[in-house]
């Protein structure tokens, strides 16, 4: 379904990785490894098409993504180094909003429940600027129990998070793999997820 | 119901009203900048009608601009930015929702607030009224073509200046019709065919400004 | 003959056939300003009785207004094709343009007020073509600090270009909008009917001085834009190859007289 | 040698020297908002060198302004605030660094650029010489004051309207006098009292602000 | 050396500990655990003196902080979730002028060679702004090798690092150790450091 062709990236003058091909098919995991710096963050925002690319093509069901954007991103879920949270709203706020403007029809007390669902009741109604690291993090991350999504591209999606929550959340990946979903994501810490396919593309320098 | 735009207008307005010094502030501004003038000359009543146009249109004028410089810095900063991006909708419409919002916030206020400093200019009613029409039709514009400024210095070394640098020269029409039209009215001349130039601006700017936009924000997050 | 243009388009190419250029519009320019200062200087029909011979300012004040304003429209028509078409190059030119657009602005202002001070008695008014005239300066000021405060020089062409094609759709607002708020400044001189036997000499020596400007313009913009590709494929084979042979002192095929 | 004052104040210079465009974009905004004036209004030379001191004192003030708000928000943000705070040395001395390297990077252009902007507005010899003099005394009191506030907006809620209501107001006197003082040399009068006035304010502001600035961090850190 | 007595911390209306009590003594580690939220990186900022308790009080040599600020915090190396970097300013220049902030004599080649240590030899003069996740975190903890302080305090420090990194700063940390100095630090990973005194505290809600 997502196929990437012949990419190449140029950060500055620095050449991060080049003629990079591989496909993701329904119900497959793409783990991107790397040493700090290899192009990760960028490998992944080149695939939503934050990043414009030197060479090479991103294709979703055959187009380019360029070309198909609104639908393209229909069908994408992208949760970066960044939370997305604003420090005024409250957590559920937060949490609502982001959902409804990636395009899905959630309502308040679904968003509610996503956040039970991550362990966040006590906090839902806290501003986000008051939450701490981690709880940011799992605010973000909670769309996930909200997304109809297929192709989930995750930047370090563990970071922060305390060993409880990184269960549930693989549990959850594991979730949307077995109902064909995809995943594309970066991590540095060793987390098991249930995938009946799984690649690894390691950056180097 | 599920419109993207509509969610944006909403984030926007819910934190304005959380954060309500942002609109004391740009009102303050414009308080303060406009009753300095008589403060700092010898008020005669004549001088002060004669200058009032001038200075409450650029008075106005800064105020926006004063707030709009952050319009999108914080939307990037945290990675709403991004997300707006990947929205599955036109950006142009989210980016629109975002200066509607800027516009109400900042824009209405000075509106609303005009005519109350119009009077400690001494100026007669119908310049009053053509003041406030005037604001009405070209603070819009405003914000439409300060939106377009505020997108290209996203991330940018020392921005808030630099948007100043960039828009400053763009509002000079809007500011040259906006205060031709209460001078006319002033001068008991029909101050129609300002209007309508201020009107024609802020269309223009309506449609192109929301396009350069979202084209200028897609370079930003690059 | 075919010329393949598109060759051209790369900047590995069109570096070594600016370089070729750049001496032919030098040239150029430096012939017509003799031309047309001597024509202005010793041709031109002596001073009228009120402004003595400060009025010869005319000959590099008129040229250099006429400059400042083509220069910005041929920069945004680069910068368009460069958006549009994504072509390097494109991008290079607008930016080689923007500081001699800026530099002829300026000129036009400083000669106009150096002018003012005898003929109006003062150093500046409010009119409607000096202020449109220090707006673009405004513009041209505000393009080369977008452009210098953004490090990522993909990042920064758009941008530019994107700013100098907002500034292009503005411009001729701008223009009206101050020509109806205000007019004090000279009418057009150069109508077709008035007094054609001393317009023509003087038409010379304006013309000759515009065309002079428009040399200089080119060898500049060629020789900066030269400046720009070689910072900016610094790190690619054939620049290297380019330098090393400089300094290897062995002189190159292609001339580099920088 | 090693003075953490030192050091932050080389941190921000040296920043702002990255920026390079920072110290022009200052210029360049304060002599586009001078320009803004006249064309809002019949540009007679009269009614200009009336409006002069008000207009360029509002375009100074403003200069500094929008580059002020932000004083310590990005510190804040990426946590060279925590370090500041916790660096073993006075903060009270760290605070005033930043304000300086603020007003040499803001303040300063402005003073030295003035004169000619006065010049487009046809003030006289003696006028440009005491417009450029109270500048001189008056920014550092714009930018000590401004701190205050800048550090009491660091995100805490709702205190932003405290601001807006209690700084603004602080920088009335300022702008009071400094316009006063131009306006009164401009009519032939001495602009002695006033620039004393100034003086005052400025040194006032230097004894306190940093004081009340480094407390309202301590307090938005928490 | 480092005493905590009988502290109580309230955020909001939300009481994270109460009498809270420990001693951390020259050549200890304290491993602060807890799930997201429950208060590590409050308790961090508390010891540092940049939240102030309810009640209770932190004792640095038997004298209150709050009253030997300066001396304390000349003894303080803090690093907290936030990396402290300036965007504009570079990689180089950010450390060294974190170093000489918190009061340390470091010069630019001492400063260098920090970076190095922690494989930023060839990222040195980039700016921040440009820099990976995982790489401004090694410009911030590279302070690490220039501090002179005793007692480090650190939120997390593994965050966002590569294995080979994390590994590098988990020896340098038992170094510190060897040599006298106190370490308190929160982390949901497991790391493994040499100590001769291993404290952990777990906080819950
Ligand atoms: C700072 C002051 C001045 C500025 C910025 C300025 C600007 C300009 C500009 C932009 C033009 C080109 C207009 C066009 O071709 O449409 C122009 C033309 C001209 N200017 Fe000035 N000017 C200034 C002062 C003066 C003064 C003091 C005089 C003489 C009294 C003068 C006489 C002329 C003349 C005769 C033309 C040619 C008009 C034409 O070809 O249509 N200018 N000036
Ligand atoms: N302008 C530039 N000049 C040189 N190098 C650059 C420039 N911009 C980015 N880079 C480099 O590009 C790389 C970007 O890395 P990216 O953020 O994709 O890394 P990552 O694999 O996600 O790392 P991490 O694990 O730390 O998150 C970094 O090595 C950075 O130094
Ligand atoms: N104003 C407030 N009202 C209620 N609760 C608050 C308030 N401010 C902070 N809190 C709570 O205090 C706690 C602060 O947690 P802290 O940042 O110390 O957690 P942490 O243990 O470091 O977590 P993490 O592992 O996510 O970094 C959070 O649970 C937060 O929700
Ligand atoms: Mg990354
Ligand atoms: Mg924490």
């Amino acid at each position: 379904m997502l196929a990437i062709q012949d990419l190449s990236c140029i950060r500055g003058d620095h050449l991060l990785f080049k003629n990079l091909s591989f496909d993701v098919k329904s119900g497959s995991l793409l783990y991107v490894l790397g040493e700090n710096g290899s192009g990760k963050s960028s490998l992944l925002r080149l695939v939503c098409g934050l990043l414009s690319q030197e060479e090479g093509a991103v294709l979703w069901r055959g187009d380019d993504i360029r070309h198909v954007r609104e639908s393209y991103q229909a069908d994408l879920l992208y949760i970066g180094h960044l939370n997305g949270l604003k420090d005024d709203l409250t957590a559920l706020e937060n949490l609502h909003m982001n959902a409804r403007l990636a395009g899905e029809d959630a309502s308040l007390p679904q968003a509610l429940d996503a956040l039970k669902a991550m362990g966040l009741g006590r906090i839902a109604s806290l501003p986000a600027r008051v939450l701490s690291q981690g709880q940011k993090r799992r605010v973000a991350l909670a769309r996930i129990w909200l997304t109809k999504a297929k192709l989930w591209v995750l930047d370090e999606p563990f970071a922060a998070l305390d060993a409880s929550t990184i269960d549930l959340l693989a549990a959850q990946l594991g979730q949307h793999l077995a109902n064909h979903g995809m995943i594309i994501l970066t991590t540095h810490q060793e987390v098991t997820i249930l995938a009946e396919n799984t690649q690894m593309l390691r950056l180097s320098h | 119901m599920n419109a993207a735009w509509l969610t944006v207008l909403q984030r926007d307005l819910l934190q304005a009203f959380r954060r309500r010094s942002d609109v004391a502030t740009t009102v303050f501004f414009f308080l303060i900048v406009s009753s300095l003038f008589p403060l700092g000359m010898n008020p005669e009543s004549e001088t002060l009608s004669l200058i009032a146009p001038g200075v409450l249109w650029v008075a106005a004028l800064l105020a926006g601009m004063l707030s709009l410089t952050r319009l999108f810095a914080t939307d990037f900063a945290d990675g709403s930015l991004e997300q707006m991006l990947l929205a599955p909708q036109p950006l142009t419409l989210m980016v629109l929702a975002k200066i509607l919002a800027h516009w109400l916030v900042c824009g209405l206020p000075v509106v609303l607030l005009a005519p109350i400093i119009g009077l400690q200019y001494a100026l007669p009613y119908e310049a009053l009224q053509i003041l406030m029409l005037s604001l009405l039709l070209g603070t819009p514009a405003l914000s439409l073509i300060g939106a377009i400024g505020a997108a290209l210095t996203l991330g940018v070394r020392g921005s808030g200046l630099l948007v100043a640098l960039l828009v400053l020269p763009l509002y000079i029409p809007v500011l040259i019709f906006g205060a031709g039209a209460v001078a006319a009215s002033q001068h008991g001349m029909s101050a129609q065919a300002h209007l309508s130039l201020l009107a024609a601006c802020s269309l223009l700017a309506l449609v192109l400004a929301p396009l350069a936009t979202a084209a200028a924000l897609r370079i930003s997050v690059e | 003959m075919k010329i393949n243009w598109f060759k051209y388009s790369s900047p590995q190419n069109f570096y070594p056939l600016a370089g070729r250029m750049v001496p032919w519009f030098a040239w150029l320019a430096a012939l017509l300003t003799i031309a047309g200062l001597y024509v202005s200087f010793f041709l031109a029909p002596p001073a009228d009785f009120q402004q003595k011979e400060a009025y010869r300012i005319i000959f590099v004040h008129v040229p250099a207004a006429w400059m400042s304003m083509v220069i910005y429209i041929v920069m945004a028509a680069w910068a368009g094709i460069g958006l549009a078409l994504n072509a390097r190059l494109s991008a290079m030119m607008a930016q080689a343009l923007a500081p001699t657009g800026a530099m002829f602005t300026l000129l036009a202002l400083v000669t106009g007020s150096l002018w003012g001070k005898p003929t109006w008695g003062t150093w500046w008014v409010w009119d409607a073509r000096l202020t449109s005239e220090l707006i673009l300066l405004f513009l041209y000021l505000g393009f080369i600090a977008l452009q210098a405060a953004i490090d990522d020089p993909r990042r920064a062409d758009r941008a530019g270009a994107l700013l100098a094609l907002v500034g292009a759709v503005n411009v001729p607002i701008i223009y009206f909008s101050v020509k109806w708020w205000n007019t004090l400044h000279q009418g057009s001189s150069i109508s077709m009917g008035a007094a054609p036997k001393m317009v023509v000499t003087m038409l010379t020596g304006m013309l000759l001085m515009a065309l002079a400007f428009w040399m200089y313009a080119i060898a500049v913009a060629l020789m900066r834009a030269r400046c720009i590709i070689l910072e900016r494929e610094r790190n690619s084979e054939w620049v290297k190859e380019l330098v090393g042979a400089e300094i290897c002192g062995s002189q190159t095929k292609t001339g580099v007289n920088a």
